[in-house]
């Protein structure tokens, strides 16, 4: 078979099959050097299963990886590393007991080893050379907990790259969703420094957010339940046709149902006024029943330190909050339960659910109090409860007795939306809700958010995209420096352009 | 525009942060003062030297605990491991048990007795994917069994002046056995700073997927700790058996929790990843320090174990550092 | 279904390997299967398991209870002390001598945010203290006339039967409506398996932990009366050497120290592992050296064996 | 007080446990049992049960009563209870299932409380129990004729007081002494510390500067000592501990400052490292019980019981709840101490010292 030379890492007729799944069906893929590719698909459409096996995590059933045009059997991350393909994980991987030296160089150390002892020195020295890259100007001796998600962000980029200076020939880089703990500025950054090292290295990509995979890749191929299915010049492809491809149909044309975009109600479900706490001052904002209440900014505008604190999980210092023109005090998540708002977190596996307890026990833990009658949980009312949600929201499980963390992204935070509507919340606030969601599910997400606004709940948005914020939201309040800089209506037909919210944001 | 967002929301934390490391010589220098005040000998500085007598052997030991609670785990074989090793010591010098002679061979051979049953811990912790919790304790168990199998009841009794010379021997003033405490900590230290076992203990304690996923040999690093641990619980068998001229079954008796407490009292949190050998010294100061308070203080016998409670509620609960850990277990 | 047939078998590995070691005590020494043997040996280790029962849910949320061992030998002065005035009236008063023990290392450990290892340590110091304190430094006699007019509930016979064994599954089954039925059991659990999520779905975290530390207070109180009980007497040193095969007997019963993974019934059997290993080198006739060095490597092998590693991703 | 003789010899016999009480005459001691005696020995298992093997006088005790029965050549079983009452109390009922009831058990219970449990179990069974140190003070072997043969064991307040006594003799008849005390709520504690208290009351000279509970170990009563240095300073004359691996802590402890052999230290058990240094002149003092004798014969007097050599039920009191010999062992007495006697097994009561008082 032909194989353009040039190529520096390849999977060639790879097939790996679970019990009762086959993860990868047949599939070739290539990088060649001073490329980068963008790899899309949904959940589930064996994108990981082929990074793991590109990271030698995973063994074949068939098939074989080639570095550099020969066969190789990589036998974990380490072993793909030595052979020059380095990941950068989709979670937070930064250790945040080690300092920056000493992450970007883990698992390497022996390279600042002599006799046993280790030179710090020359460490930090190293690492300084690979912070340059990143342009993340923080001392490598500080500890890593001293640092931005963003920071840690790029120190896992920079701990990536620095395999480039250690390795002779071509490198390959493993991006696995980079950008999603990234605002706007450090993206474009990110961009930056990968079309600065291409001349050193080829990049795979991996993204939910096909603009920016369009953006910044040379070559993207998209996956479809284990299989390529398709393959294209991104100078030839829109977010329609890999969409398209993705999901196996159209996109439709109204992503964000903005057709079931009603009128809000005129009464006031949340009114907050001059509201402070760490990280934002002097917030006020109403929110009205049925209304969708987007807010913009980026990290650091203090949008986050809001939404936590409406939930109960930052302290307030100053300020009123009133729901259905009741003044409530917010100190604790319980405070914020009982006064009907629900918080769907940015963490999901941290803070939305608890994988190793089942779906129903997950659905009633906000709600357990209804049911409970004479100090005993009714598990049969329970588990009615969750069976209707489960129907209603498509939630695809086994039962109601599944480990919840062993559904899909898309699953749980469905199972997360109806925790908040069986808990009879009326105010959400949705942090980041389509997050490590794929495309079909985020669909079912849209629908989900739409559906409660008819039922008459308020929802407080902070969405994964700007598009997806103007897309949603009703109402648009732009957040800098922990003030509202900006308000915007955002009515059917008359949005807001992204570069407007932008001008506020920075 | 960024500085002047993370000057505002951190400054303030990262100086309380930066300062509270300190909090465990804090709470330490604060309970001098008290004992001091109440019973000004406490500064004289033969007690000192008295009170580092008495710290000399908890250091060893919390040295290894140190290593093993970084990771996360925990070692419940101290007092087995301790025993053991003083009863080999001890049959290994002059004595009226064995006939043997060999000096201060004694000291390697009780060392390298700790280090292998701490290997066995380790392998059986890795190996059958127990909790080390588990492991240690019936490890732990056989140590003594073992040593009053061979015992059967006896008393090793040293007869080996040479041999009690690594506790009775004073170099500037100072009791040999605090010297070897002393070269223990800056062995543990270079271990902790300057070698690769030390950095990855943090790695795994901080999160083992991760640093598996670095390229960090987990279970190589893990038996190795366990390893380290049961040498330094050796070396302070060997202490114990000079110290006391014998070595028996229950040499260790009252030992292990001393040992932990130390850890955590010095600011080493239980989860793993957090910590230092140098806060574990602080740790069993505050201990050491605290009992021979009491005693100086005329505490009365019946009111010292809730005395002791207290206190070392209020110094966890001044030491801890928190701020790195989301949840307290 | 294969696999659901499995992960059954798996639940059951516990109680197998209870019955692997009877039995392989009964092939060497065929008398221990003797009804009579066994109703003995149980009603025995009932007051393990009443010790470890409550301490389950703390390890089920991921924390420990050092404290156990201090609160039973307390609880068992309080009730010798007070039995001859207050009558059977003293059992709940030591229980809740008991919980308010378990309260204040709950308390101190979720206000002060300090590790439960070092606050029910510490507390397990001021309880010891206050045994002594209460007891003036003696054991009290508990006579037999008080014993049979108000504990003979907990220590005579009931339809053939030991009273303890009847007491123990009594509570068995009552922890077990508490773990399956009440909030505490579940949200102990549900705690144990991701404590933020808990937090942020409102749930009163700190409120549930204490109600677990009053729970492991109360049935180690409940397990000192039972020992005063039996040995008609009371005394501030009584449960010593219990707190570590207490612990011992959750772990082997397959719960996880990290949390999140486990139940009581496990702890039941658990309590029973432990005993048939002791006792069964008794019966055996194991020597007594050897007794200890088998007991140390029987209980990590039956801990690799009964541990349920399929929800456990990382072992410390 | 009705006791016909001293509870503590000045070593008046040459007769001392040693680990290895060696019974060289043991075969023609059992030539002389009626043959019947040794037909029946097959019946019966023979245990003792005690806190540990890795403590010297345990080890001794259980020592003293597996001669025993290998001089009637009877199945010999030995329990521990590691500290823990239950597990002390599990192990004997599991022994007497295996044996149906045909069980001797000498005893040592973790516990006061233990005996009771343990004595009825036993008479339900059908077996013969021996106690030792622990009972509670409303149990009596003729309660329960005729399986509860006898209680034994050495009274705490005289040893106590006499080994003070040596103690402030070793001083100079003058002086603060400092003292080590078990347990707090232990039986044997207990009493030893009346015995420090009395002797105290009887020399006027002397005061107790600090009494702290050092819970049996050796390594908090080094460091208690240490600090008793620092509190005291020279004012300590003298160190009384409640046993010897106390006293062995405390005397390192002084070692450490160059003390020892300066400041007398008492103990009391008699283990060989203590005898070792009052011979060198480093402890005043310590009392020597006898293990060997209460483990072997506490066996022989449930045995012949059992057998019905001895009718227990008519015995006096005087023969079920007795107190055994303790040995003062001060410098002038130790270097009489010799190799041990072979012990006579059946000279039933030939060592007791009396008939156990029970004080407030």
């Amino acid at each position: 078979m032909s194989r353009a030379v040039s190529a520096v890492l390849e999977v060639s007729h790879a097939t790996k099959s679970f019990p009762g799944v086959v993860a990868l069906d047949d599939v070739t893929f290539e990088v060649r050097a001073n490329e980068v590719v963008g790899l899309i698909g949904e959940n589930g459409a064996g994108k990981s299963t082929l990074l793991k096996v590109l990271t030698g995590v995973y063994p074949l059933d068939e098939g074989e990886v080639l570095v550099n045009g020969e066969s190789a059997r990589l036998r974990g991350p380490r072993d793909a590393f030595d052979h020059g393909v380095a990941m950068v994980f989709q979670e937070q991987s930064v250790l945040i007991t080690l300092s920056v030296a000493e992450n970007i160089f883990l698992g390497r150390e022996a390279e600042f080893t002599r006799g046993g002892v280790l030179l710090k020195a020359k460490m930090h020295a190293a690492a300084r050379v690979e912070l340059q890259k990143v342009r993340l100007d923080v001392d490598p001796a500080t500890s890593c907990a001293d640092l931005t998600f963003a920071q840690r962000q790029m120190v896992e980029i920079a701990k990536a790259l620095s395999l480039d200076s250690r390795i002779d020939g071509d490198i390959v880089v493993l991006l696995d969703e980079p950008t999603s703990v990234l605002e706007a500025k450090e993206i474009e950054l990110l961009f930056e420094i990968v079309r600065d090292l291409r001349d050193r290295a080829a990049f795979i990509f991996i993204s939910h957010r096909l603009d920016e995979v369009l953006a910044v890749s040379d070559r993207v191929y998209v996956m479809r339940d284990g299989a390529i299915v398709g393959e294209m010049a991104s100078a030839d492809a829109t977010t329609e046709k890999m969409h398209e491809l993705m999901v196996g149909r159209a996109l439709q044309h109204e992503y964000y149902r903005e057709n079931r975009q009603g009128e809000p109600g005129e009464e006031i479900a949340l009114s907050v006024s001059g509201l402070a706490a760490a990280g934002f001052t002097d917030v006020s904002l109403a929110l009205r029943k049925g209304e969708i209440l987007g807010i913009a900014g980026v990290v650091g505008s203090g949008r986050e330190d809001l939404a936590r604190a409406l939930a109960g999980l930052a302290p307030i210092s100053a300020g009123e909050v009133s729901v259905n023109g009741r003044p409530v005090r917010l100190t604790s998540p319980s405070d914020a339960v009982g006064a009907g708002i629900g918080y769907v977190p940015r963490e999901r596996k941290v803070e939305g659910i608890v994988a190793g307890a089942s779906v129903v026990e997950n659905m009633t833990m906000a709600s357990i109090d209804d049911f409970i009658s004479l100090g005993i949980i009714r598990h049969g009312r329970e588990r009615k409860v969750a069976q209707s949600w489960i129907d209603r929201l498509r939630i695809r499980t086994p039962s109601t007795e599944t480990m919840v963390g062993s559904l899909s992204g898309g699953n749980q935070q469905k199972m997360v939306l109806s925790k908040w509507q069986i808990a009879g919340s009326s105010i959400m606030v949705l942090d980041h809700p389509t997050r490590g969601v794929d495309v079909g599910a985020k669909e079912d997400v849209y629908e989900l958010i739409r559906d409660m606004t008819d039922q008459g709940l308020s929802i407080i948005l902070l969405g994964d995209t700007l598009e997806e914020l103007i897309g949603l939201s009703h109402k648009i309040l732009v957040m800098r420096d922990g003030r509202i800089t900006a308000t915007f209506d955002a009515p059917v037909g008359a949005k807001p352009e992204q570069i407007e919210l932008i001008t506020h944001m920075v | 525009m960024e500085a002047e967002r993370r000057g505002r929301t951190d400054g303030l934390g990262s100086v309380i942060r930066r300062h509270r490391r300190w909090a465990p010589v804090v709470v330490l220098v604060l309970l001098c003062a008290i004992i001091a005040m109440v019973n000004p000998r406490f500064i004289d500085p033969f007690n000192l030297v008295r009170l580092l007598n008495a710290a000399a052997i908890p250091t060893v030991l919390v040295m290894g605990a140190t290593f093993v609670i970084l990771m996360g785990s925990i070692d419940l074989s101290v007092e087995g491991v301790l025993a053991v090793s003083a009863v080999l010591a001890s049959a290994m010098v002059a004595n009226n048990f064995t006939s043997a002679d060999f000096g201060l061979w004694a000291v390697p051979a009780g060392i390298l007795l700790g280090l292998a049953i701490g290997g066995v811990n380790g392998v059986a912790h890795v190996t059958l994917r127990i909790p080390s919790f588990m492991t240690t304790l019936g490890i732990g168990f056989v140590a003594v069994g073992v040593a009053t199998a061979i015992l059967q009841g006896d008393t090793v009794r040293i007869s080996d002046k040479g041999f009690r010379a690594l506790s009775l021997e004073r170099i500037l003033g100072i009791p040999a056995g605090v010297w070897i405490a002393v070269a223990a900590v800056l062995v543990a230290l270079f271990i902790q700073e300057r070698t690769r076992m030390g950095r990855w203990l943090y790695a795994i304690g901080g999160d083992e997927a991760t640093a598996r996923q670095a390229g960090v040999p987990i279970e190589r690093t893990r038996v190795m700790a366990f390893a380290v641990a049961g040498a330094f619980s050796g070396l302070a068998g060997v202490m114990a058996a000079a110290q006391l001229g014998q070595g028996h079954a229950l040499m260790g008796q009252g030992r292990l929790f001393v040992t932990i407490t130390a850890v955590v009292v010095g600011g080493t949190a239980l989860s793993g990843g957090v910590g230092s050998v140098l806060n574990s010294v602080v740790g069993v100061l505050i201990v050491v320090v605290l009992f021979n308070g009491m005693v100086l203080m005329g505490l009365p016998p019946f009111a010292q174990q809730g005395v002791q409670g207290l206190l070392i509620i209020a110094a966890v609960a001044m030491a801890l550092d928190r701020s790195r850990l989301s949840f307290v277990k | 279904m294969p696999a659901k047939w499995k992960t059954e078998l798996v639940r059951f590995i516990p109680l197998i390997t209870l019955l692997g070691l009877v039995a392989l005590v009964a092939t060497i020494e065929p008398s221990f299967v003797r009804f009579s043997t066994l109703t003995v040996l149980v009603s025995d280790t009932m007051t393990l398991f009443l010790m470890a029962s409550g301490a389950t849910f703390v390890i089920l949320m991921g924390g420990i209870d050092l404290s156990v061992q201090a609160v039973a030998s307390m609880t068992s002065v309080v009730v010798a002390a007070l039995l001859p005035e207050l009558g059977v009236l003293a059992v709940p008063v030591a229980v809740a001598a008991g919980l308010i023990a378990g309260a204040a290392g709950g308390i101190s450990h979720t206000l002060l945010r300090i590790p439960s290892f070092i606050s029910t340590l510490a507390v397990s110091g001021v309880v010891t203290t206050a045994a002594f304190l209460f007891s003036n430094e003696r054991s009290i006699n508990i006579s037999g006339e008080t014993r049979d007019a108000h504990l003979a509930w907990m220590v005579g016979e009931f339809a053939g039967v030991q009273a303890e064994i009847w007491v123990g599954l009594i509570l068995l089954l009552v922890l077990l409506f508490v773990q399956i039925w009440t909030p505490i059991g579940r949200f102990c659990r549900i705690i144990g398996a991701g404590e933020q999520a808990a937090i942020a779905s409102g749930i009163r975290v700190d409120r549930i932990k204490v109600y677990a530390f009053m729970l492991s207070g109360a049935t180690a109180g409940f397990a000192g009366v039972m020992m005063a009980a039996r040995l008609g007497s009371g005394s501030p040193t009584l449960a010593n050497e219990f707190l570590l095969p207490s612990i011992a007997a959750i772990i082997v019963g397959g719960t996880a120290l990290t949390g999140g993974v486990g139940s009581v019934w496990r702890t039941f059997i658990g309590a029973l592992i432990i005993a048939v290993v002791r006792i069964g080198m008794t019966f055996v006739g194991v020597s007594v050296f050897a007794q200890q060095i088998v007991f140390g490597l029987v209980l990590v092998l039956a801990v690799a064996v009964t541990i349920d590693r399929s929800k456990i991703l990382i072992v410390k | 007080m009705q006791r016909k003789k001293s509870p503590i010899y000045q070593l008046d016999r040459r007769q001392f446990l040693t680990r290895s009480a060696g019974f060289a005459s043991m075969a023609a001691m059992a030539s002389a049992l009626p043959r019947d005696v040794l037909a029946q020995a097959a019946d019966y298992t023979l245990a003792i049960s005690m806190r540990s093997v890795a403590n010297p006088y345990h080890a001794t005790f259980t020592k003293g009563g597996e001669d025993f029965a290998d001089f009637i050549g009877a199945k010999f079983a030995t329990l521990v209870t590691e500290g823990n009452s239950e597990k002390g109390i599990a192990d004997i009922r599991a022994l007497l299932a295996r044996t149906n009831g045909k069980l001797i058990l000498n005893v040592d219970p973790n516990d006061s409380p233990d005996a009771r449990v343990i004595v009825e179990d036993v008479a339900n069974a059908g077996g013969f129990v021996v106690t030792q140190w622990n009972k509670p003070a409303d149990l009596h072997p003729w309660d329960f004729d005729p399986h509860y043969v006898a209680h034994m064991s050495f009274d705490g307040v005289p040893s106590g007081q006499r080994v003070t006594q040596a103690l402030i003799d070793g001083m100079g008849g003058e002086g603060g002494i400092v003292a080590l005390g078990g347990i707090l709520s232990n039986v044997p504690a207990i009493e030893r510390r009346q015995g420090l208290e009395l002797a105290i009351a009887e020399n006027p000279g002397v005061e107790l500067l600090d009494f702290q509970a050092a819970d049996w170990n050796e390594t908090k009563a080094f460091d208690i000592t240490q600090a008793w240095i620092t509190r005291f300073g020279r004012d300590v004359k003298g160190v009384w501990a409640a046993n010897d691996g106390m006293a062995i802590g405390a005397l390192e402890a002084l070692r450490q400052e160059g003390l020892a052999g300066t400041v007398p230290v008492t103990g009391i058990d008699g283990i060989d490292a203590a005898i070792q240094a009052v011979r060198d002149g480093e402890m005043a003092g310590t009392v020597a019980w006898d293990p060997t004798w209460t483990g072997g014969m506490g066996l022989s007097i449930a045995y012949h019981s059992a057998i019905g050599e001895i009718n227990i039920a008519d015995e006096p009191q005087g023969h079920r709840e007795f107190y055994g010999t303790g040995i003062l062992i001060t410098a002038d007495t130790v270097g009489s101490l010799g190799a041990a006697e072979p012990e006579n097994f059946l000279d039933f009561w030939g060592k007791a010292t009396g008939q156990i008082q029970y004080r407030g």
